[in-house]
């Protein structure tokens, strides 16, 4: 069995976004004003293969440890089932 | 007095370090790479800026979990100078070992210009060369650069004056109050996003920077 | 797995065409070779033959430069000149444009543009210490040419950046002539001594070929030829696929490791995989060291699967180096790529038998002549014709602006683009990395120390193309003399220079002629400035809907500084001074 | 009403991913040999207000002009209703 895990990182409400803020501007500029606000957060793919024990907590884990600064970023992810290649 | 710089894949400001340590100071620098389990021989660590590991996913998120970072803990424990500078500083606080995080700046782009710092406390090992509110003249280079925390963190950071460093006229990046670099509550880790060891000689346009790697010729 | 054409039905159907070949040049392959090229040869033949890797078009002309002098130590021919310094060390530099790449992507193209200089140089063997870059846009109102301004730039600097290799200066001007076709030219200097200088060639019969850095994917195949033509009414659609992405981080390991291995006598050859990746590297080094090259495919790492060797020999992957190494001694090498964690993989041997030859799946599926690919391109001698605007100008009478008032003259001046501050694009570079650039962009040249000598030097780009375009020969002169007027003004005296030719379409009489004419005038101040060319670039067909940009000749110079106490800025020093004009 | 829109921006398959390589090596590293590709894209978030028209074809159009870069990025995205502020 293989799967596709996708993680959602985004800032925490706290802290500004100057991205999402020039984002947010160049939109409005471009005349669809009900557009209000914008952030920008990543989106992480991962490919897992055959794999014992738990996925989920496995996961979390490389999130914890590489993918997310907990002190910045809020995140949450998926797993798909996908056809082992 | 033995320095270890601490070297990972893509670091790219470790030669002038060494430079300033060895030919200058003419201290023993040693470069160290990110698989040394032990750095319990040395006096000092130095961990040098450039784009470790691509900057992939965060600047200095791979580096700090690399094997070196442990003994870097331990060094950090047995209360030893250690010093980061660009992405050294990045990876001391995605290592835990100093607090805050840094971000992309705010007006988004890379920035390298020559930028006024004012020395907040010169009662840390790496600034007690400098006059208490000195203003010195040392260039940045980073993309980020832009430091954040939250308002407890920030508080404890002054009310241990842990702030060293902060921008003196223009803030280039958006850090929560123009930090420009920061200590542990200990005093013997200092992380910086200007880049002294790029101010240490006239013909480079400052000497300014010198002032920090003299302090290893003096014990604290 | 696409079905690929029998060379019957690529004669048949014309196919060579859709990869940029003539029907002659197909004729020409087909008699070189005995027998109508397969599909895989007929890519091999058309890169090859492509403008950006022969130089068909323009050869006549570059043969007319000056490229000796007793400090060139290395001329036109390999991946960078190279130049004394004295004391045992010289320095290496070449310009390469990436205009088109960089039309349809800015940041990639840009940025693979930036890498692919950098590769140059330190495949010569030479530590890169600065990079310069040389820039035409459109005019600013227009969002699409600020979007390819912003990103180009970003693009420079992330790479740059990244590698720890400073960008010390460069140039930038706006016209409408650069809307649809923007240039993005990029120079590199590295320094090297002497006992390090490398060379391209596969030499030593029974040597190992080996590949190194980055696996092989299909992004960029057919991007030589692609800027070796005009660009496309819908180029934004169809070349899409042309287009590849750099890795910084990769090039860093690989810049290190290749900077080790130079020092190593296993290292017969080395040569970066830039335009027509793995087909010129490997073509060029086995013709120019008169030998023949086998390669099994199979070994060649790859990023994609089921890749075809069509596939393979055209894909231009960035970050990737072709390696000769002394039989046996393949180990070693694998061994020190592994420590910058790359892979170095054996995949072919030089032979004999001046044969280009390629294995696959256990069968033969190219056999060609090295040289017919590398050395016998066909060469030609366009027609070349004064154009009319010339002639109408020439006959104009000189007009003087009456100036009314002089502070809003200047005021105005000020505010062109191209006359404006560029510091809101060199801040976004890091200048000073490696501290050696002891005079940062926003003087007249950089100029980039020596370590451990009192010497230093002095770097310009340069071009005024408005200059070339009113009078090319008068024009290509100013270029080389304003280069050389701002390399003394450091205080240096000029060594040599690499040019970067960027012209519209050579097959209109009238471009040849601008480009014949530039290459007079810039020839006549190379001689008269003792300034020989030692690199170069060229890139033709930079038009859009019939309509040329500028001529222009990018003129990059480089020069010495004998003492630090001769290095100068371009600002007043101290009140009182006294300020005089020289010169007509 | 109001909307929640989360726009996924994934490189393109044929473009190389560096940072996604540099990750997977690291995550590799740290004993996770099951994580077989790591590819990092984008999640951008919009807020929306009460909307005129087609909200699908206003994000679909914000997408192609300001938020990816067709040369080399896919995107998708989702459109949520949330209760108006
Ligand atoms: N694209 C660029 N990259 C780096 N530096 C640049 C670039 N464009 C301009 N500069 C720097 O800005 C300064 C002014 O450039 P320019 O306006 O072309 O001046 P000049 O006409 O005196 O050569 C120079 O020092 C040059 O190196």
């Amino acid at each position: 069995m293989a799967y596709k895990v996708k993680v959602f990182v985004t800032l925490k409400e706290s802290v500004i976004d100057p991205q999402g803020a020039a984002a947010t501007k160049a939109i409005q500029k471009m005349g669809y004003t009900s557009i209000k606000e914008v952030r920008v957060g990543k989106l992480i793919e991962l490919q897992v293969e055959e794999i014992d024990g738990d996925l989920s907590a496995t996961i979390d884990d490389i999130c914890k440890k590489l993918l997310v600064n907990q002190e910045v970023e809020d995140y949450s992810f998926e797993i798909e089932e996908v056809a082992a290649q | 007095m033995k320095v270890a710089i601490v070297v990972f894949p893509g670091t790219s400001c470790g030669e002038e370090m060494y430079t300033v340590c060895s030919n200058q100071l003419k201290l023993e620098a040693v470069y160290v790479r990110e698989n040394e389990a032990n750095l319990d021989d040395y006096d000092a660590i130095l961990l040098p800026g450039g784009a470790s590991y691509g900057d992939a996913i965060r600047p200095g998120a791979i580096a700090a979990l690399q094997p070196v970072m442990s003994a870097i803990k331990r060094t950090v424990e047995a209360g030893k100078p250690v010093l980061g500078i660009g992405n050294g500083f990045q990876i001391l606080t995605e290592a835990g070992l100093l607090p805050g995080v840094l971000l992309k700046n705010d007006r988004l782009k890379f920035k390298c210009v020559p930028m006024k710092l004012v020395v907040q406390n010169n009662e840390t090992f790496w600034s007690k060369n400098y006059e208490q509110n000195e203003k010195i003249s040392i260039p940045i280079a980073h993309g980020y650069g832009r430091y954040h925390c939250d308002s407890e963190t920030l508080q404890s950071l002054k009310d241990n004056r842990q702030i060293i460093f902060t921008y003196a006229e223009e803030n280039p990046n958006g850090s929560t109050e123009s930090i420009a670099g920061i200590s542990n509550q200990a005093g013997n880790v200092v992380g910086m996003m200007p880049h002294p060891e790029r101010a240490v000689e006239e013909i480079l346009g400052s000497v300014d920077g010198i002032k920090l790697f003299q302090a290893l010729k003096i014990k604290a | 797995m696409t079905h690929e054409p029998t060379p019957a039905q690529i004669k048949e159907k014309q196919i060579y065409r859709e990869m940029g070949m003539t029907d002659e040049e197909f004729v020409l392959a087909e008699k070189m070779l005995g027998r109508t090229p397969n599909y895989t040869e007929t890519g091999l033949f058309s890169v090859m033959w492509s403008e950006h890797c022969s130089y068909k078009n323009s050869k006549a002309i570059l043969k007319t430069f000056p490229t000796e002098g007793a400090q060139v130590l290395q001329g036109p021919g390999e991946g960078a000149g190279i130049v004394d310094i004295g004391d045992n060390q010289a320095v290496v530099f070449k310009i390469e444009s990436h205009n088109s790449p960089s039309a349809v992507e800015p940041y990639e193209g840009a940025a693979t543009g930036v890498g692919g200089i950098i590769r140059d140089v330190f495949s010569m063997g030479a530590k890169p210490i600065a990079s310069l870059n040389s820039l035409r846009f459109g005019e600013l109102d227009s969002p699409r040419v600020r979007y390819l301004l912003e990103k180009a730039v970003e693009g420079i600097g992330d790479y740059g950046n990244k590698l720890g290799v400073p960008t010390v200066g460069g140039e930038i001007q706006f016209d409408s002539a650069y809307e649809a076709n923007p240039l993005v030219n990029a120079m590199v200097v590295g320094l090297i001594d002497h006992q390090d200088m490398q060379k391209g060639q596969a030499k030593g019969v029974g040597n190992t070929v080996m590949y190194a850095g980055s696996p092989t994917g299909r992004d960029g195949i057919h991007g030589a030829t692609f800027s070796s033509s005009e660009l496309a009414e819908d180029a934004d659609e169809q070349e899409r696929a042309a287009v590849q992405a750099g890795d910084p981080f990769t090039e860093k390991l690989l810049m290190d490791a290749c900077l080790e291995l130079v020092k190593s006598d296993a290292l017969i050859g080395i040569q970066d995989m830039g335009a027509a990746g793995l087909t010129s590297s490997a073509a060029e080094m086995a013709s120019k060291a008169g030998s023949g090259l086998e390669m099994n495919l199979d070994l060649v790492p790859q990023r994609e699967a089921n890749m075809t060797p069509y596939e393979m020999m055209l894909s231009e992957s960035q970050e990737r180096m072709l390696l000769v190494v002394k039989k046996g001694r393949e180990q070693e090498v694998i061994d020190l790529f592994a420590r910058y964690d790359l892979e170095a993989v054996a995949c072919g041997v030089v032979t004999d038998d001046k044969m280009f030859r390629l294995f696959h799946q256990g069968k033969v599926v190219a056999e060609v002549p090295a040289d017919a690919l590398a050395e016998d391109a066909p060469v030609y001698h366009k027609p070349s014709k004064e154009p009319e605007y010339f002639r109408e100008f020439q006959v104009m009478s000189p007009e003087i602006p009456e100036v009314s008032d002089y502070t809003e003259t200047l005021k105005s001046l000020l505010q062109q683009p191209t006359i404006a501050s560029k510091e809101w694009v060199y801040s976004q570079f890091d200048q000073q990395v490696g501290n050696q650039t002891i005079v940062k962009p926003g003087s007249d040249a950089a100029v980039v120390r020596i370590k451990n000598t009192q010497k230093a030097i002095a770097i310009t780009t340069d071009c005024n193309a408005r200059y070339i375009y009113l009078d090319p020969e008068t024009g290509g002169k100013i270029a080389v003399a304003e280069a050389a007027r701002n390399v003394v003004c450091s205080g240096a005296e000029p060594l040599a220079i690499t040019d970067g030719l960027n012209f519209g379409s050579p097959e209109k009489p009238e471009i040849y002629w601008q480009l014949e004419k530039s290459a007079a005038g810039i020839r006549e101040a190379c001689l008269a400035l003792n300034s020989p060319v030692i690199s170069g670039n060229v890139s033709l067909f930079n038009e859009k809907g019939g309509k040329a940009i500028y001529p222009t000749p990018i003129i990059g110079m480089v020069g010495l500084i004998k003492d630090l106490a001769h290095v100068t800025t371009q600002s007043f020093q101290s009140a009182g001074d006294l300020i005089y004009i020289i010169g007509e």
